[in-house]
């Protein structure tokens, strides 16, 4: 191997090795559709599954599925029967495949990315957009001069109507009669949505065209045409997952994005090897939310520094409990 | 019909669709139905099915039939966002021409020289394409590498150097903006013919005036030059054309290198806009091309139609769900013109025994337009929204709806899909 | 049948040395990409090191081939009278969704409900493909236009199905939406005995080896008799070799465009079951799709017939199971893809080869058994 | 051209040696032909003698495997047919090389297209083709689409492509084959006229007297190589045919006749409209309806057709190609619908399908055996149980029976001497006689009442034509009714009980075959003379 994996020069040998000598922690995890390399998502998990790697020792493999997904379930299987404990699914279409492996494998740890715990052996690794969101939602519009925003959703499924959900609750919370435009770019099982920048791009637009100043992004790929839109409509739009002013190359779309809503599925992910290698069991959901930071607001580029105390707000009274974000819309 | 007459009927059917637009704008209200943004949306949205149309079109005028577009435009965008994030624009326009050009050579190849069924050998391509690219990108664009700094994944490449720019027609859709103006008035039929123009002519991509310029180009030289007829004569009869020593096989391998650069051009349009190689942008444009082209009888201003109506529904559909439940209203229209037609015509016919003979089939059909009529016109007062999915569909749907109507006027190449061996009498 | 035996003999070579082309191939890229194309290849072959992991890999790969198979059978029935039938694709999703609620809404003994879903699944995949096929009869629209729109109606349909009118209970935090679950007793009992019976251990694996196989089988032998031996194969193969012939001897076209249309949507219809009764008791959003599409990739490479189809669907499943392995010996797993579409595109060649170089030999043969009135005989 | 004045005494064209091996059959064996310059050059020989293979090394078409050619004295070699125009060889082949969506003009400058600052010169090649057409006296329309013309226009759009490419050596493969006599004459004058100009033509024909009528020298070519050159002045037509057959030649002769009172079909105003089949006015009778079409100027494909014919008897259907022949057998087997009673032993079967139809003792003998007859890619009992799908042996149940079906294939073999290794070889590895015979032994299993036979002797040899003439015959003695539609004059003449001339989807004429000459009947068919003769 030349740097392809990363387990390349701990485990040279092909297949399944039996458990490497010096190293009793086998951290396995499954992608989802997409795999390694997406600068979103999955890396996000990744990067959580690297620092295990190098903060606790741990043995690490990850694998994708094939294009079309139907191999989750012999994925998980696989490292499985390779002798990996914990192992992890990433993305909620794990949840059920999950679920069967965990049966199947009582004596392995799981955990499933965004999708809750359905087994004693298995832990939720869940993360609460729409708190996230809800600031996402605050923020625009505090910052928003038209009093209308907007929300571009890739595929609408029920994770992404999480951060429609939030994000409306927070425009609302600032401005009741603040004006919502909300598009999805393809319907739910159609996951082209997210690899869709021109639509993305078209939706947008139409929404700075009718007035929207701040267009917040819940669509993967397809959010570059968002950044797109905004760039030229020369107004403002937020980002998702990662802190997307950083990710994203292009200087001129750097600029467009006024925050990102941080999903820290890195986060997440560490957090529940190191619980892992701590000896804790499964059976119960970890909520990452506003609390543990396991979502928030980017602050590069510091557009959002002046409104700070105004989030730092809405952050205290959802952590502390007064404010309950809807999840669903 | 001379060329002159159907020329006129396009101009008057385009005139009544105009007329139909603006009509069904003012009453309900939607004005996203003419608006410069929508036509925008529609341009960007066609051109790259049209040029996979073209492609279509470049094959089967030369009898072979190429599903595997869908294959060559991934091919088109993956070489496009390889070569344009290191070149600039430029580069990755050449490298996605001949991205798709590779893709086409293959199924020259293959149907021309060793006379595989053309299908077969497109479905094939249309799983390489994706595999090639996929599998390159691993290699290429996996950590460590300078792309991967410069923003690569696996699932994108960086963003191309220098994008394509792009152009808008001075003082009417820029600077003082008259046409935009104009637009913003909401005047009856005016303010539509202002939003279309706007849409066409404000912030059109290079790459848009290029494609646009290919569908005459298209039909100037596949029907106004010898290389174009010899090119339809390997599509109607290669036989008669190889008797008079053409050559069949480089006639072909050129239409079908030439089919698949045109779909490496779309792929080079997707990713102009997006500015960068993601992967699965190409979402079946291929197909779709496909059908436009089909739907277009296989010529280029048929072609166009079918990649304008797909990019309309799809532009009106992204941009507002409430203005797709009007094509209720247009379909209603459009029944209701057929029966004042089919009224007059009953009215005025002085001949009895025709009108015998046809009545009892055309009372039938009459009933039902109306009968739709209503139906359609009751479905736009009362459905306020549909859901999601069934806006999606409006492109697939009208396109269905279409064939149905006017199936039965297409002819394609005689000799579009066959094995020709040199040699070898049919 | 010496001619016979000779053609099959030709294709079997004809289709090894292009397997073995195509791996040529994809060992170039793998050098390319830095790996070893000797590692690919173990990988291919190591189903894992204890009996557990080798049980599970071979269910997994049998399962995966079930799905494939009945699909090229779909493909292929419309395939032998030229009849395109792409949207099997959307076929098997919109029977899939139907069967999968209708299965979940009544309570019967196990055998009469997994019959009523078969049947279910079967009848709406016709239906569905009754569309195209009425297009074509009545109205002239082309199939391959027709079934690539209706494939993606189809998906959203099965969509607005599955979120909307047949949508299940579904659990906190579960994000996918799915019909309700069938009961265990809804499910197809397993194949696992068969494990049991050599002394292996059976997988573990979810389902273990789905009992779907078993009909997969049995439908690939009814359809084999279907399209040789009876009257009304013998009309598809003859519309497929020459339909005018065909109208001329008396076979409706119109009527055959329907029937072939219709059992083979039937046929797509039962694509989604194995994975309904045998994993998940559902449909979902992210049910597996583009199965549709591999199955044309399935039927030309078993050039439309079920024997055929069925080493391709086992082909095409063994390829796909080496997903992890590869990944686990570092190889990129896309190179299965690029196997899957050089083989078939290499053997496709191939079969052509031999296909002409097959009837050349047939007529030479005859020529020369005849010695009729040709004008001098060539001494082989 | 230039050369052409030098070439006054060297051969046109000199073929020596010519061999072309095909798997399994030698086509060309050591062929040796000298074609003079300014002549008519006639090469007969019977069916797959090897004259089109020929023709087409000649052309550049196929490569030959030993042998040279000379063209006016220079040895040449072509690799493709532009090599053998660059030359000054033209050939019009035996079937129409012409794309049908192509205007005359597309067609004409296909290949050798005039170009003017890039784009197709469409005005002067118009120009050009008008002035060819004056001065060969070949009248057609450079902007009419192919698919609008008749098969005599056909002919002479095949014939002008030679000349616009400017050829001086014209190889005309059976260019006769679809015409009629009159149109065969202005051929034949437009051919004299070449010949006056100094150009070369080598022509082929299967009819000899045309061949002694126009030919200044003859080449016999039988089993692949040259047997003879002789003088047209020389010798009989009879003389002829023997040299290519090497033996006695059959001729159709009607014997006694057979006819019996009892009408086997009748059919009666049977109508079909050229723009589709539209239900008939209520109250109307088709004879109106037909004079009302008529009226409008709308084209009859099929224009109030009736006739009778009788258990035994054969009724012979004459008339230029494209006149209503295949119309009126595609609504006598229910392919395409159309107007009007049919009646079969007294059961109007109009409505009923093309399989009842069949069931019902109809059998078919197809005008394209590769179109309409044969699978060509399935064996030979396959082929067998083509159109009897529903009937014994092929059907047992639902099942098709294999084991019967490929017994009575062997029955079919045997009786009607089809040369085949095993009734498991695939059709297309017979030659075309053997295909024929393969299908007249099918359609008369089964005891059909009623016959259809289009062409049923087209490009087969002399000896399956005499076996085919003798199964028609027998089957008619035994009380089967024939409509017979040919080509051949002399088949049809021969053959038939009686004869009706069909002219723009009318029979126009009741004739006696007894009485008529191929030339009068021409001029029925060809609308030359009108009126009727009776019976
Ligand atoms: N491409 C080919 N491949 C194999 N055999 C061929 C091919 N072309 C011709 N033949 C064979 O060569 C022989 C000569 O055929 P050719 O067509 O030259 O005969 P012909 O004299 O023109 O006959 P006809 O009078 O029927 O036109 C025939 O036996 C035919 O079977
Ligand atoms: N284009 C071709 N390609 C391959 N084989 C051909 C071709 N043309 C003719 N043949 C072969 O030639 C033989 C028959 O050709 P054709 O129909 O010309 O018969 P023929 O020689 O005229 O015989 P007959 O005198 O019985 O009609 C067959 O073996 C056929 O396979
Ligand atoms: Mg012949
Ligand atoms: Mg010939």
């Amino acid at each position: 191997g030349n740097g392809g994996g990363t387990t390349a020069d701990q485990e040279p040998a092909a297949g399944a090795s039996s458990a490497a000598p010096g190293s009793a922690l086998k951290v396995g995890l499954a992608f989802d559709v997409g795999g390694r390399g997406d600068k979103s998502f999955n890396d996000a998990a990744y990067a959580g599954l690297e620092k295990a790697k190098t903060e606790l020792g741990a043995e690490i493999k990850e694998l994708s599925p094939s294009a079309d997904g139907s191999n989750r379930g012999d994925l998980l299987r696989q490292l499985a029967d390779a002798g990996f404990n914990p192992i992890i699914g990433v993305g909620f279409a794990y949840a059920e495949d999950v679920k069967k492996a965990a049966e199947e494998y009582p004596e392995i740890q799981f955990a499933v990315v965004d999708s809750a715990s359905n087994a004693p052996n298995v832990t939720g690794l869940l993360f609460a957009e729409e708190q996230g969101s809800y600031l996402a939602g605050v923020a625009a519009a505090t910052k928003s001069e038209s009093g209308h925003v907007g929300f571009v959703g890739g595929v609408e499924s029920d994770l992404i109507k999480k951060f429609e959900a939030g994000f409306v609750a927070g425009v609302k919370s600032v401005k009741a009669d603040a004006k919502i435009d909300i598009k999805y770019l393809s319907p739910d099982g159609d996951f082209t949505g997210f690899k869709a920048p021109d639509k993305g791009k078209v939706a947008a637009e139409k929404m700075y065209q009718d007035g929207a100043d701040i267009v917040y992004h819940a669509s993967g790929d397809s959010g570059l045409g968002v950044f797109q839109a905004a760039a030229a409509a020369q107004k403002k739009a937020i980002g998702v997952d990662s802190d997307q002013r950083q990710t994203v190359k292009e200087t001129d779309l750097q600029s467009v994005i006024m925050t990102s809503m941080l999903k820290r599925v890195d986060v997440g992910v560490f957090e529940f090897i190191k619980a892992f290698q701590g000896g804790a069991k499964g059976g119960a959901n970890v909520t990452y939310d506003l609390k543990v930071d396991g979502v928030g607001l980017s602050t590069t580029g510091g557009e959002i520094d002046d409104i700070k105390d105004k989030l730092d707000a809405a952050r205290k009274d959802i952590v502390d409990g007064k404010i309950t974000v809807p999840a669903k819309p | 019909m001379t060329r002159i007459g159907k020329y006129h009927v396009t101009l008057i059917g385009v005139a009544a669709l105009i007329l139909l637009m603006s009509l069904v704008r003012i009453v309900s209200g939607q004005e996203d139905i003419t608006s410069s943004g929508t036509f925008a949306a529609a341009l960007l949205l066609a051109v790259p099915i049209a040029l996979a149309g073209l492609g279509g079109l470049w094959a089967e005028r030369a009898g072979v039939v190429n599903i595997g577009l869908e294959g060559m435009m991934v091919l088109g965008t993956w070489f496009a966002g390889w070569a344009g994030y290191q070149w600039g624009a430029v580069a990755a326009l050449v490298a996605g021409l001949l991205g798709g050009a590779l893709g086409g050579l293959l199924h020259a190849i293959a149907t021309v020289s060793f006379g595989v069924d053309h299908i077969i050998s497109g479905v094939a391509i249309n799983l390489l394409g994706p595999g090639v690219t996929r599998f390159l990108s691993e290699v290429l664009y996996q950590e460590g590498t300078s792309a991967s700094d410069a923003g690569a994944g696996i699932t994108s490449s960086p963003a191309i150097s220098s994008p394509a720019p792009s152009i808008s027609l001075p003082v009417l859709s820029d600077g003082p903006d008259l046409l935009g103006r104009l637009e913003n008035t909401h005047w009856f039929l005016l303010s539509d013919l202002a939003g279309i123009l706007r849409g066409l002519t404000h912030d059109v991509n290079v790459l848009v005036i290029v494609a646009v310029l290919m569908l005459p180009l298209t039909f100037f030289v596949l029907w106004h030059t010898a290389f174009g007829l010899r090119l339809r004569s390997a599509g109607e009869n290669p036989w008669a054309a190889e008797s008079l020593g053409v050559n069949v096989y480089l006639i072909k391998y050129a239409a079908v290198v030439i089919s698949g650069a045109f779909a490496g051009l779309g792929g080079v349009f997707l990713v102009f806009v997006s500015t960068k190689y993601v992967e699965g942008q190409t979402q079946g444009r291929g197909f779709i091309g496909l059908a436009a082209m089909i739907f277009g009888n296989w010529r280029p201003g048929g072609l166009t139609a079918g990649a304008s109506l797909f990019g309309y529904a799809n532009g009106l559909q992204l941009r507002s769900t409430g203005a797709v439940t009007t094509f209720f209203l247009f379909g209603a229209v459009l029944l209701l013109a057929y029966l004042v037609l089919q009224v007059r015509r009953l009215i005025s016919a002085d001949r009895p025994a025709e009108l015998a003979a046809t009545s009892a089939r055309q009372y039938t059909l009459m009933a039902l337009a109306a009968l739709g009529a209503v139906i359609l016109f009751w479905l736009w007062l009362t459905v306020g929204q549909l859901p999601d999915e069934f806006v999606y569909i409006t492109p697939h749907v009208l396109t269905l709806l279409v064939l149905l109507v006017a199936s039965q006027r297409l002819r394609m190449p005689k000799a579009d899909g066959v094995r020709y061996r040199r040699g070898e009498q049919h | 049948m010496p001619a016979g035996l000779n053609r099959a003999l030709l294709t079997v070579v004809g289709a090894v040395v292009a397997i073995i082309l195509a791996i040529a191939i994809c060992s170039v890229a793998i050098v390319i990409a830095g790996g070893r194309p000797l590692d690919a290849l173990a990988a291919f072959f190591d189903f894992g090191e204890t009996a557990r992991a080798q049980a599970n890999s071979v269910a997994a790969f049998l399962n995966r081939a079930v799905p494939l198979y009945i699909a090229g059978l779909a493909v292929a029935i419309g395939f032998r009278m030229n009849l395109f039938n792409i949207g099997v694709e959307g076929q098997y999703r919109i029977a899939a969704v139907c069967a999968a609620f209708v299965g979940s809404t009544f309570t019967a003994p196990a055998p009469i409900r997994i019959t009523v879903i078969i049947l279910v699944a079967a009848i709406v995949g016709g239906l569905y493909a009754l569309i195209p096929a009425v297009m074509k009869v009545t109205r002239g629209v082309n199939e391959v236009i027709a079934t690539i729109m209706l494939n993606y109606i189809a998906i959203n349909l099965s969509t607005f199905l599955v979120r909307g009118p047949f949508a299940g209970e579904r659990a906190e935090g579960q994000l996918t939406t799915t019909t309700p679950p069938l009961p265990a007793s809804g499910m197809f009992p397993d194949l696992n005995f068969l494990f049991e019976g050599f002394g292996l251990l059976p997988p573990t694996r979810n389902g273990g080896l789905w009992g779907f196989l078993v009909v997969a089988a049995v439908l690939g032998i009814v359809i084999w008799f279907v399209l040789e031996r009876t009257r009304f194969g013998f009309n598809v193969k003859a519309s497929g070799l020459n339909s005018p012939a065909a109208l001329a001897s008396g076979v409706n076209p119109k009527t055959m465009v329907i029937a072939a249309m219709v059992l083979s949507g039937a046929v797509a219809g039962l694509i989604g079951l194995p994975e309904i009764l045998g994993d998940r008791g559902a449909f979902n959003s992210n049910f597996t799709a583009g199965l549709g599409f591999l199955g044309i990739a399935v039927a030309l490479l078993g050039r439309n017939k079920p024997g055929g189809i069925a080493i391709a669907a086992l082909l095409f499943a063994f390829l796909d199971r080496g997903q992890g392995a590869l990944q686990f010996a570092d190889v990129p797993a896309s190179v299965i893809t690029i196997i899957q579409g050089a083989i078939v595109l290499l053997v496709v060649v191939a079969n052509e080869m031999t296909n002409r170089f097959a009837l050349r030999l047939e007529e030479r043969r005859a020529a020369q058994q005849l010695g009729r009135h040709t004008p001098v005989e060539v001494t082989a | 051209m230039s050369a052409d004045t030098l070439a006054t005494v060297k051969p046109a064209v000199e073929l020596e040696g010519i061999t072309k091996r095909f798997p399994g059959v030698v086509a060309n064996h050591d062929i040796r032909i000298t074609v003079q310059p300014g002549t008519v050059h006639a090469i007969v020989g019977e069916n797959g003698a090897g004259k089109s293979t020929l023709m087409k090394i000649l052309y550049g078409m196929q490569k030959p495997d030993e042998g040279t050619i000379k063209v006016n004295g220079v040895e040449v070699s072509f690799r493709t047919p532009s090599d053998a125009i660059g030359v000054g060889i033209g050939m019009v082949h035996q079937h129409f090389m012409l794309a049908d969506n192509f205007t005359v003009l597309e067609n004409i400058v296909l290949g050798a297209e005039p170009k003017k600052g890039g784009r197709l010169d469409t005005v002067g090649a118009r120009r050009r083709i008008t002035e060819l057409a004056g001065t060969h006296g070949l009248r057609v329309d450079p902007d009419k689409l192919v698919e609008d013309l008749g098969v005599g226009d056909r002919q002479r759009v095949e014939i002008l492509k030679v000349l616009y490419r400017g050829a001086r050596i014209l190889i005309l493969d059976e260019p006769t084959a679809v015409l009629v006599p009159q149109e065969v004459e202005e051929l034949f004058q437009n051919l004299r006229e070449l010949r006056a100009d100094g150009l070369t033509v080598i022509f082929i024909s299967h009819k000899l007297d045309e061949v002694l009528d126009i030919a200044d020298a003859i080449t016999v070519i039988r089993r692949g190589t040259t047997v003879a050159e002789v003088d047209p002045s020389e010798v009989t037509a009879r003389q002829l045919a023997e040299l290519m057959v090497g033996s006695e030649l059959p001729t159709p002769e009607t014997r006694e006749s057979t006819v019996t009172d009892t009408v086997a079909l009748r059919a009666a105003h049977l109508t079909m409209e050229a723009d589709g089949h539209h239900p008939l006015p209520k109250g109307t009778s088709i004879t109106q309806y037909a004079d009302k079409l008529r009226a409008e100027g709308k084209r009859l494909l099929l224009d109030d057709v009736s006739f009778e014919i009788h258990k035994g008897e054969i009724l012979g259907i004459a008339g230029v190609e494209g006149n209503g022949q295949s119309e009126l057998i595609e609504a006598l087997m229910g392919i395409r619908p159309a107007h009007g009673r049919i009646d079969l032993d007294f059961h109007d079967i109009s409505a009923w399908s093309t399989l009842k139809r069949r069931e019902a003792g109809i059998g078919y003998i197809p005008e394209d055996r590769h179109r309409q007859g044969l699978l060509l890619e399935a064996s030979l009992w396959e082929n067998r149980v083509l159109g009897h799908q529903t009937r014994k042996p092929a059907r047992r149940g639902i099942w098709v029976d294999r084991r019967a079906s490929r017994a009575d294939t062997e029955r079919i073999v045997k009786d009607y001497d089809v040369r085949t290794p095993s009734v498991d070889t695939l059709a297309l590895a017979l030659s075309g006689g053997n295909q024929q015979k393969l299908i007249v032994g099918r359609e008369m299993s089964g005891d059909p009442a009623f016959l259809i036979a289009a062409h049923p002797t087209r490009g087969v040899d002399v000896g399956a034509q005499a076996a085919i003439w003798d199964h028609l015959r027998d089957a008619r003695a035994a009380g089967l009714a024939v409509l017979l539609i040919s080509a051949d004059l002399d088949e049809l003449i021969g053959l038939s009980d009686s004869i009706r001339v069909i002219y723009r989807g009318r029979l126009v004429a009741a004739l006696d075959p007894s009485d008529i000459t191929p030339e009068r009947l021409g001029g029925y068919m060809t609308g030359a003379i009108a009126g009727n003769e009776e019976t």
